[in-house]
């Protein structure tokens, strides 16, 4: 059945809140932003066609107020609502409230997300729909004794994770039984602290495991397609930090298996909507089955270049009530993706989030290349959330010039003000390891126990770089006004300068 | 603050609040009380939350790009702004023919003294591999050419006089 | 017969400059880039590893001069020389003198240059190719007495063409023999005045044509490819302003006819390197050969968005004597690509270039857009040179929707302190017949007959207009400073501010 | 003008001429002579010639990036540009563990009086929903803790101190 939608209100910020108000523009939808009292001045409020004031910076008294923004959906007449990631996206109490509010929820039903959404009744549903999983417990573990008993029946070494988590928060490597009660306790308390619930499970360790994940969109009409895989191995602390779209070791066949496995899953839970399937997948080629992602991700762009989709249009569409378009044989994969996560952090100094004012932004542009950003010269990134900055993505027809191009756009950019980690991007793009896509979720992390520089060294004489800096350092700009500041400072001063009366 | 303008050739009187205080603002237009909330993003770009409805304005050579609509708008003081001109000018009296852009002249048209009519051609001047016809602005008599072919002229300069 | 190619002089300026410079970092090459007196703070020279001054700013004392170009790269040891377009490109004579210099020319051989370059020699060479043309002269017309009997012979209403003409000068529509006298006489001396040769030819006027060109890529192996068409149809005074791949009315089999077609006459002419046959389509779907440009053009981008191909990056190998590494059967087309030619000029009066000082810029990004430009905030367009300043270029999966994306990024595009031609995108891009593909050469000057304006009307109440105009008008930023000016004008100022010695 | 500079720790001396006449500029660094041709694209935006190499240059909060690389400098000079501070410091007498960044506490590891060693952890603080464990710069005795879970701080506050 079909469902018009005109007006769809954006409950997210950043990058992503952009990215959907743009793709709604092109859909000729109405755009609805929120924005916390950090975000006045952000990007995403600036393209909307409406805009409202959620409440304090924190997340939790604003963008994660799903009651007030519901509220106002339903005072703006929006028709629908686009969670973007994170925030509210997973939140099925969240996606049934819209629906019963009367309010398109764009993802997937309440019923699926609970269903895969939580860990261990995904794991559930993924022995159900036969597809291999990681040797381990399927219901969390109620004692310090049956997390011994179930990790001595598998074997060591064993990962514990948290059953409602995500993000590698409350997960713990043990390779001996003698580790495992400190690991229990600790990744225990971790996971109350971060999802509120402190419910374990526990599996076995497949030791340099490639982190591949299988993107879905289906219908409300028994369609679901896969649109291939993304490999996202180069992790750091289990945050993706470079995603790439085809894998370099996934062949036609896999490709196939996994994709069929992950629609198995999806059609099993009645899933709707984008979302994606993770695995683990060995040296042999083996895949087993990890989580599922209910939600559109954060790399979902390369996946767009090799197939030349558009997933949040398929996305809205979906919503409306659409049947897909494609067939599975409509699905071609052409060329190579690459996408970086440049964050405001300090590789330097222990990856310390660097949130501030960004004085000087010079953004490659050209061929092949695709910015998803919603940071400008004059914003203050704010310290409340996450320290995404920009999401550079380049293409070409080979995974080589795809790495080459992006070392290219790279090297033209420029974030003055903050720290950001650009910097170890051009490290990991130049590794030889990388290039021959020896990686696996351990590769940053063993990369960055050899130090962040960049190996090369630098091909400026000492004395170019002393006139270089003696000329800028004697012509400094004054410093560029905030947003925000740049009215009130300009405002004295121009009531007197142009003697406007007071 | 209050600010005069004129707008698509229409006269507003802006009050504005003296000092600004967060992003709410009452302001006074004609009269009538407006609450908006504002923000400066950039000097010269500025985000107009009306009543939810949110207007992306930038600040343009020649007035106010609202949603990628440009409204031209002059400020009605002296001691404000140069350069906001709009459109006016009476066609009594002398009129002169100004170069539009900074160019080269390639031709002259006319000559002193010769009697033209409004549209017609008066000098051709190049710029940036392009030619273009300079018309009269009125019908008249030509009172003085000042530019002769090969002078390169700059935006502003007076071409030609017609009377 | 392979060569290395370590290092590439791009002789030429602006966008294309940039954008090939771009290409030969990817490929790890090294860049000359040669500027005039106009272009000290362009950004082909900011990107380039050594920039070198040819003279002052007229391209006759700068782009143009050959000799110059030469003499550093050969002083600085470039091995190959990439001409972009215009200026030098399309000048066999140069072409020959980097051979006999020993630097390779980015481009075909004099031989092939010469033949195809010149309108009638081509003509000649496409009846032998037998390619479909326009009936009318194969040689020059010695006469006005000759001119009225070709024009006879193949009756009214005819076009006068300059032989070694291009971008409309010298040519004249004559409807009736009354008229072909005077037009004879106009056309031959605006020849005169743009080409050095006051040559024309006639043929059969084609009622509403579509100017549909083909992309050609050739190797020095004898294999050629096509790289799909391109519409070109939307022009002013014979100027191309937006162009798309593929064309909406150009079928598999016309495109395989028209290809194989431009393949024939290229190797019939021992043609190597990037190339485009542009053809004359009309109602019936009869193309005509129109010319051949020796070049990479102003519009390949829409052509590598809908093949995944780099055109530039195609060049390089094939300068480096690589066979091509695709057959015709791996060239597939997929969605659709649109670009905008951004001009500074004022379509509001009479288009007048509009040369100047930029001082704001707001540049679309994010899904399906690629800009290729070379302007910046703070840059001064010089008037001395073609008034483009990007090409904004859109893809999607459909014609609608990359159009619907194109006016999503025009909306976010700003550029103040001089003009452009963005509002009139607007206009084409909404109107019906351009919607419905209805376009043909003479297509924008009738819609620009009923004046430029967009159609729609402001939804911007007023009073909000008022406010915005009051808030932006008093909190005025003080101007930005020009390029080079920034050093001089903040010099003094810093040395007494800071105190410097002096 | 004279400017003096630290580079990457290293002292530098640049005579630069008293006004810029176009962009060709004649230099001496530490004796040496140099001639570059320097154009200033835009405030922190520099593009410089030299021998024909091309060095794209823009200013950074930590000093200049050329070409990508980052050199870290400091002009030698009390009343010019703030905030240029290189690495360095000793390691003798008290030190403080700042926050190298604005957050808000979530932890005290140590208390007033524990006696700690290089690099132990001190306090954790939150940004941008991420832990960060500041630790001890020297190994010594705590002397001062000054704050508390929850507390939110500013980049570079004092947290502790340690002697």
């Amino acid at each position: 059945m079909r469902r018009p939608i005109k007006k769809v209100l954006v409950a997210n910020r950043g990058e992503i809140a952009l990215r959907v108000i743009r793709a709604c523009r092109e859909m000729d939808l109405q755009t609805v932003a929120v924005y916390s009292d950090a975000d006045r001045a952000a990007l995403h409020v600036l393209h909307a066609d409406e805009a409202y004031r959620l409440g304090p910076a924190p997340a939790s008294e604003s963008y994660l107020r799903g009651d007030l923004i519901l509220e106002i959906a339903h005072g703006v007449g929006a028709d629908a609502i686009h969670p973007g990631y994170g925030f509210l996206s997973e939140n099925a109490d969240f996606a049934e409230a819209c629906v019963s509010a009367g309010v398109v929820f764009i993802g997937p039903p309440a019923s699926a997300m609970r269903v895969l959404g939580s860990k261990t009744r995904a794991r559930q549903a993924a022995d159900a729909a036969d597809m291999p999983r990681v040797p381990g417990s399927v219901t969390g573990l109620a004692s310090i004794d049956e997390a011994l008993r179930v990790a001595s029946g598998i074997g060591y070494p064993v990962m514990l994770k948290a059953a409602a988590g995500g993000g590698g928060k409350g997960m713990r490597a043990v390779l001996s039984p003698g580790d495992l009660a400190s690991a229990y306790a600790a990744a225990g308390s971790e996971a109350e602290r971060s999802f509120g619930s402190g419910e374990l499970y526990l599996e076995k360790l497949i030791e340099r495991p490639r982190h591949i994940e299988i993107q879905l969109m289906a219908d409300e009409h028994g369609g679901c397609l896969y649109l291939g895989e993304r490999e996202c191995s180069v992790q750091r602390r289990h945050q993706k930090v470079i995603e790439e779209a085809p894998s370099a070791v996934v062949s036609e066949s896999l490709r196939r298996r996994m994709g069929e496995a992950a629609v198995r899953l999806a059609l099993s839970a009645g899933y709707v909507n984008a979302g994606t399937v993770e695995f683990l997948v060995d040296a042999e080629e083996n895949f087993y089955f990890l989580e599922m992602n209910t939600r559109l991700q954060v790399e979902h762009p390369v996946t767009e270049l090799v197939t030349g989709l558009d997933l949040v249009h398929m996305q809205l569409k979906i919503a409306m009530g659409e049947p897909l378009e494609l067939k599975q044989d409509d699905i071609r994969l052409r060329g190579h993706a690459l996408e970086c996560r440049i964050y405001a952090e300090d590789p330097e100094n222990q990856f310390f989030p660097s949130p501030g004012l960004i004085t000087r932004l010079v953004q490659p542009s050209g061929p092949g290349i695709r910015e998803d950003c919603a940071v400008y010269e004059g914003w203050t990134v704010p310290l409340d959330y996450d320290p995404m900055l920009s999401k550079l993505v380049a293409f070409a027809e080979t995974r080589e010039m795809a790495i080459d191009r992006m070392l290219r756009a790279l090297d033209e950019y420029t974030i003055s003000g903050i720290k950001t980690n650009i910097a170890l991007f051009l490290r990991i793009l130049m590794d030889p390891d990388f290039r021959a896509a020896r990686i696996d979720t351990g590769y940053l992390e063993r990369l960055l126990d050899n130090g962040v520089a960049a190996a090369e060294g630098s091909t400026v004489p000492e004395d170019v770089v002393a006139v270089a800096a003696a000329l800028l350092a004697s012509s400094v700009r004054e410093d560029i006004p905030a947003a925000g500041a740049a009215l009130e400072s300009k405002w004295a001063a121009t009531g007197r300068q142009e003697g406007l009366r007071s | 603050m209050t600010v005069w303008l004129e707008i698509d050739g229409k006269k507003r009187r802006v009050e504005l609040p003296p000092s600004l205080t967060g992003n709410a603002m009452e302001c006074v237009v004609d009269g009538r009380a407006l609450s908006v909330n504002a923000e400066m993003l950039q000097p010269g770009v500025l985000s107009l939350i009306v009543e939810g409805r949110q207007y992306r304005c930038i600040l343009d050579k020649e007035g106010v790009l609202i949603d990628g609509r440009r409204f031209a708008f002059e400020v009605n003081d002296p001691r404000s702004l140069q350069g906001r001109r709009g459109a006016g000018a009476g066609t009594a009296g002398p009129r002169s023919v100004k170069a539009p852009m900074p160019g080269r002249v390639v031709r002259v048209l006319v000559a002193a003294g010769e009697d033209v009519v409004e549209q017609q051609g008066i000098v051709v001047i190049e710029a940036m591999k392009m030619q273009n016809e300079l018309k009269s602005p009125k019908t008249g008599k030509v009172v003085r050419v000042s530019v002769a072919p090969g002078d390169t002229v700059g935006a502003g300069e007076v071409l030609a006089v017609v009377e």
